[in-house]
């Protein structure tokens, strides 16, 4: 029987940790963007090294979608427990195609990896056949594989090199000839010249382009991932990196370089920013500048720590003793990742006050392929002045802005202070000069309101029902709008979360029903709406098991809210 | 005074008449005269204390920061501006308690910076409680029955970390204090001076007249290189050796070993970006 | 000309820190409650150990009211700074009473305490000349005076306990006979069995009578009191009280004791519960008791250390990362802090999620007479079951809670995890288990809904024009809507802050408007009732300048207020 | 295996095949069930990370808390319930990094628990960045320039520290690491050990045969009552030894100078509330 899919595939590796499936990613990712597919994929796994079952969903399609898919369209096992684990998101169309033992599914295509690779010279290579195997599937040139192949492993012995070649060509082969299945997808030459990322590497670049050159950072997942691209930069670059004992060695060590002159960054994960909290809170009180990432993951606590949720905006809005101003944002796209990165250091050294980054594993584990980046037309604002002997690092301003000077630049001095001070940076306890103090640091955020990126309108203007959503969720939920075919639909997607832009009551209040979205359990942003407009959203979407939403399971789920009203 | 890191209102202080950190001040404001330092290149960090107060009370620039907090922005403002001189400030409680854990990792980069640490064996400005130094047996309103953990010898400590310069002074003997301050300060690599400090105010034990009996200098012959030696001089008690007691010259500091300060010793904060390096960096995912 | 105070007077002592207004105070306390007078006391200090100004406002009043008044009746400055530090608070009718030198306000009477003191021997005893001479104001009985010195100082050489009960004789007999100055004011035998309290001390006796049997803290203004005052009591009760190396070892050390079966409490203020955030979060995901006394401070950062704001509450609501339920009690009265932290304990133990007692400087510091405690009816619950071989920590149950078993009490083992877990609280990446464990978590908030103390009514229950408070601002704010002695006006009063009382948004929707008092800058409270009940309150009387608001500042923003409307 | 301390599913251990942790995993069990202990009376305490897993593949009591936290929570269940054994399991960033500031206080207090670092030298569940204690010049995602920072010294420290029981094992090496883990359980107050554990995932270089190789044993004849002795050996590298390296009996421990132990050692959480005595406490304040 044939198998024929169109427009739109998802494949799935599965396997233990540590057998390879992120290699046949890398290798997959490139190979077919260049070759000038749209791809997608992203990876769920355990927390583990080795081991336990873990999945990369591959989706290549004519339009570009980047949502997560619940549907397996062609599942690759690695290993015995991968069919197991994945049976859910099996369907009467699902291919299952691999070694013998692992293909006991209805629907199955042996397809002997290792042998393969064996034959070869080693096991190892099987990682290669299957890249090659898929790539076949696809019709991508063999060529282009083989160069690849050379390109990827250059650093490798050529013995190494010549075996990869072998082994992605015997794989190529067999994936070609393989007469079960028909894969019919679009590519485009645009696509080629497209960048390929991630939701990391997206905030990353950003950051390198936002003019970040001091990176501070404790290891934690899902966040190491923005480190390591920030080391990596460091070889190029004039950056900074240093990983510290703990995340308040982090978060004091990044003020301090801002006060320095640098323009720094840390990246975490809730539980590494719960411990920060103290220092935002010093952030606030000395009117530094502070970019910092925080990649989600499920709490309370260690929770699932590999896994995604949306569950630390209450955190973010909220943490540090004592008012003060901040602004989170929360990208839904690579796009938003990279620009909103990139502008974050020219606010946060603006406004003088922390600017958050707000993702999750989810997104910062997705990786699709997007336009070359926009750099015309943005600089890295100068806000360092140059100071005179009676500078005074607080002074009250018409602007209600005071001009940030550092060190041994000019002849003033520099002070601040956790305390309450006064315009000069001592303590003072005059009680007029606290409440001013509190009032400057207050008004920052008035001054934010003209920058504030309004929520994107999907759909639309005159929609029946709104969806709302924040963040990471936005290309799922967008391509699930896009299915549903409901003219009555539109999607409002926040990617600037804090302070909430001035139009959210009048886009919800338009609506006759409102629908919102999110990865956690208690609808933080529905909160935030409600605490700041008063709006009460009439139905939340809610997932918390420590997986990202699908489109099918988006589909279904505001089906049913809108069916459940018509009754 | 006539020193120009004095301040105008230098009468408005807030520590108690008669408390150690006053000498403490006029010996740091006389050696930073005599090293001939400005003011401008001149970065006071500390956390929150009595003696985390200091850098409001020089003429200087300054980070007083969160309790326990000095080491972390010190050594990344040295980072991002070797150029500067930075001088770290801290009490018992602030650096030894709260802050243990930047001390521990700050000596593993050993940056460029000087720390005090003035070492009253009290919490002074929360009113006398414990610090990890309070003599054992000591009693207090949270400590009533008498302090029973072992005080911490930060001496002993800082050598095992192999911090490049520890020394013990006791502020109420100014020439030696000086003399010593400026060493540290001089020392390329991370050095720890530990004062001897009293607090008139809550430890009525550890007094002026305590620390001058109960002290001593070592002699000229001693060698602070041996480690060994240092070791045993640390857990000396009664009298406690002042001094140089261990220096470990000619590691590489922080800063040296920064890739970015390699080739180019250029501070960080006054280079610009290079777009065309981002624009390579970016077209690598191409 | 004659000074006359009839049912009410305030006195204040002024002085530097260090010249003894703490211990003038002490005296006074005891001797005025003893004889009968209804006692009301409040500091505000600056945050240094000698010099500066600082003062302590004294109450005597025929009522017990308790409330912070600006007004100053009597000033007794100890320092030549003490008047100008209280000039705003001077009136025409003030007297100001005291050395030469410090006397120059135009009311004054000269009374040379130190020369008295000096003549007895030496200038020490000047505190309590000056204690005896209010007494004497007060016609507090000579015997009694004398008789109390000798208790007071009973510790002191012989020769000290005869001076300075001379000391108190002679100020008495200046006091008496006064004549510039005529005190009526009604005492009562009643009063004479009142307990004398702190808001500190209500809070850790509170924590005694519920069974505290562990506190952890790490110093922090002002919340080290009740660490000071628990450390006392271990001296007679089994208690261990440790002194830990900082905040995040005191929660982790405060969640150990419960586990192992301890009644745990930690006391901190803003910056070191922010250190604890990512501990909070801990508790929650093994579902720990834990009670925590908070007294917030003005902040961010280190702020104004010795001064009052109520500041935190965001902070409380959300520390900590995930989603998980919390509990928030906020004492008005010395009684709602003595029985919130009694009860905080059972109910802790019972719900398996943390109890915060948040309170504030001016809280902690004030002092007043109340009538003892009722002890009866209450018993420390015994929530500790004895385990059996098949035991599961985190067992899924009819009512949603887990029974709680220690180590070694029984035959099962106690295991507790930060990742997230099974019943038997190993990890889990089960999906399934993960949704239930958040949901069992989650639940617990609506078991806590039949224990919500609603808030309390004060005035009509048909108002047209509701205030409303929260925490420490109670006692003033009603009196000052007492003296407002506007029927329209009632007072509704939050001391069981999170989660809200259902009621919350039926007494808010009946005012024709609504008036909220903070001690903060932005209208935390409101916000939380917002975005619980969507109800926008009117209108926001806030104060963040460091100190607490005085019934006289209320009565007129409140007119104000009313008056506005009227046009 | 059949030991009472072993789980059911002992197949679904979540380290890598060939990880050191499995030898340590067989060394505890071995020596607890040598020692006797029930798994109700014992408590394992742990932060996060691959060390930290233990508790959970032993059958006893345990408190797997946060990363960095192990120490606050086990001194405290100690000094709750004396009757208690317990023990502390980390990983070499756990408790050096993250949790550095509690190792230097625990030893303040001396509180009768053990504390086994399993350390490899590196980051093993965040997936291969350095540790506090990976080699000089190592190379990793992050530290792509190598290791600058100085190694930290555990032994070194810990003995500044006097931490009562100072050992390092290698636990390639069963015999001598259970020897060594019995006599630390055994030793009334704090104990360290240390146990080199190679990370066949992440660290390439300590390897089984780079311990191997690199490591030797103590004599017979080394007194490691003997402090100053003992900094020399801590700094002895290549090879490093092995064995009880410091120890020092006789200190009282955390829960004996506890107020409440004093005359009476029913654990606290055995005791009831005596309401007289709160009584008598309220009523001080008529
Ligand atoms: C996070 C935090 N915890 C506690 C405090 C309260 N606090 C301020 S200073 C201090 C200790 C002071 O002792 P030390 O560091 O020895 O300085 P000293 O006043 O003796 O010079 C403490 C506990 C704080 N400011 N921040
Ligand atoms: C507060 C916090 N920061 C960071 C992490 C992420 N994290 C988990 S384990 C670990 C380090 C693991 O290294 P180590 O302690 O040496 O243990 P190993 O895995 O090597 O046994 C880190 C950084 C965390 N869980 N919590
Ligand atoms: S309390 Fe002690 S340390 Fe602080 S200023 Fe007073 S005397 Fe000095
Ligand atoms: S990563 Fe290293 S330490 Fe962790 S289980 Fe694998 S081999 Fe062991
Ligand atoms: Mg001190
Ligand atoms: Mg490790």
């Amino acid at each position: 029987m044939l198998s024929k899919f169109e427009n739109d595939v998802v494949i799935v590796l599965a396997g233990e940790a540590g057998q390879g499936i992120q290699s046949i990613e890398g290798i997959l990712s490139l190979l077919l963007k260049r070759s000038g597919y749209n791809y997608f994929s992203t990876s769920e796994f355990m927390s583990r090294v080795r081991g336990g079952v873990n999945s990369t969903e591959i989706r290549i399609s004519s339009q570009e979608v980047n949502g997560f898919r619940n549907r397996i369209d062609i599942l690759i096992p690695l290993s015995d427990k991968s069919v197991d684990h994945l049976k859910s998101r099996l369907t009467d169309q699902t291919l299952v195609i691999g070694e013998k033992d692992k293909t006991t599914y209805k629907k199955s295509i042996e397809v002997p990896f290792s042998d393969i690779a064996k034959e070869i010279g080693n096991k190892i290579f099987s990682n290669t056949v299957a890249a090659g195997f898929i790539c076949g599937l696809l019709n991508v040139e063999l060529q282009l594989c083989k160069d690849f192949i050379a390109e990827y492993f250059a650093s490798k012995k050529q013995d190494i090199i010549d075996k990869n070649i072998i082994a992605i060509s015997k794989g190529h082969k067999i994936g070609k000839d393989l007469e079960q299945i028909k894969i019919t997808i679009d590519k485009s030459k645009k696509i080629q010249k497209h960048l390929l990322l991630t939701g990391a590497e997206a905030v990353s670049l950003g950051a390198l382009a936002g003019g970040c050159n001091f990176v501070c950072a404790y290891p934690m997942s899902p966040a190491t991932s923005v480190l390591e691209n920030m080391a990596s930069y460091s070889k190029d670059n004039d950056i900074i990196v240093e990983q510290v004992e703990d995340e308040i060695g982090v978060i004091n060590m990044t003020l301090g370089a801002w006060y320095a002159g640098a323009r720094a960054m840390a990246t975490t994960s809730g539980g590494g920013f719960a411990l920060m909290s103290e220092g935002i809170s010093l952030c606030a009180m000395i009117e530094s500048p502070l970019v910092m990432h925080i990649a989600q993951r499920p709490g309370p606590a260690t929770g699932l720590p590999t896994r995604t949720e949306q569950g630390d905006l209450n955190l973010v809005l909220y943490a540090g003793h004592g008012d003060f101003p901040r602004i989170i944002l929360a990208p839904g796209t690579l796009e938003e990742a990279f620009y909103q990165s990139r502008n974050a250091f020219n606010m946060s050294a603006k406004y003088q006050m922390p600017v958050f980054i707000l993702t999750d594993q989810f997104f910062v584990d997705s990786k699709y392929n997007i336009e070359n980046f926009d750099l015309d037309n943005f600089e890295i604002e100068e806000s360092i002045v140059k100071t005179n002997p009676d500078y005074q690092r607080f002074a009250f301003t018409k602007d209600g802005l005071s001009p940030r000077g550092i060190p041994n630049h000019g002849k003033g001095l520099v002070c601040v202070d956790s305390d309450e001070h006064d315009e000069s940076g001592h303590i003072t306890e005059d009680f007029d000069i606290r409440v001013k103090m509190v009032d400057k640091r207050k008004h920052k955020l008035k001054l934010v309101e003209k920058d504030i990126t309004p929520p994107k309108l999907i759909g639309k203007e005159n929609y029946k029902t709104l969806v709302i959503c924040w963040g990471s969720t936005f290309n799922t939920l967008k391509e699930a709008l896009e299915e549903l075919e409901n003219e009555d639909i539109s999607l409002l997607h926040f990617s600037w979360i804090y302070p909430l832009h001035k139009d959210t009551f009048d886009y919800l209040n338009k609506a006759d029903k409102t629908i919102i979205v999110e990865n956690n359990s208690s609808g933080q942003m529905a909160q935030l709406i409600r605490s700041t407009t008063g709006f009460a959203i009439d139905e939340e979407i809610l997932k918390y098991n420590g997986l990202p939403f699908s489109v099918e399971e988006l589909k279904q789920k505001i089906t049913n809210l809108i069916n459940k009203e018509k009754k | 005074m006539n020193n120009k890191f004095d301040i105008k209102n230098n009468s408005d202080i807030a520590w108690c008449p008669g408390c150690g950190n006053f000498l403490i001040r006029k010996e740091i404001m006389s050696v930073l005269e005599e090293l001939k330092l400005s003011p401008q290149e001149l970065v006071l960090v500390s956390g929150i204390g009595q003696a985390a107060k200091m850098p409001q009370y020089v003429n200087s620039n300054f980070f007083n920061g969160l309790h326990g907090r000095g080491l972390p922005p010190a050594t990344a403002i040295k980072a991002a501006n070797p150029q500067l001189t930075v001088l770290a400030f801290g009490g018992d409680g602030d650096m030894y308690g709260e802050g243990g854990n930047h001390l521990l990792h700050t000596s593993r980069r050993n940056p460029d910076i000087t720390l005090f640490v003035h070492d009253n064996m009290i919490y002074g400005l929360t009113k006398g409680q414990a610090s990890p130094t309070t003599n054992f047996g000591f009693e207090t309103p949270v400590q009533n029955f008498g302090v029973f953990e072992r005080p911490l010898n930060p001496i002993a400590l800082a050598i095992s970390l192999e911090i490049t310069f520890v020394a013990r002074v006791f502020c109420g003997h100014p020439e030696q204090t000086q003399e010593i301050m400026k060493k540290a300060i001089n020392h390329k690599g991370f050095a720890l001076v530990d004062i001897f400090q009293p607090c008139v105010s809550f430890n009525k034990i550890n007094t002026h007249k305590w620390f001058e009996e109960n002290t001593y200098y070592l002699k000229e012959d001693y060698d602070p290189t041996d480690r060994d030696k240092a070791f045993k001089k640390a857990y000396e008690t009664m009298p406690f050796p002042l001094g140089v007691i261990y220096k470990n010259d000619g590691r590489k500091t922080f800063e040296e070993n920064l890739h970015i300060y390699q080739k180019n010793d250029t501070p960080l904060v006054k280079r610009s970006t290079n777009l065309s390096n981002i624009k390579n960096e970016i077209n690598k995912k191409i």
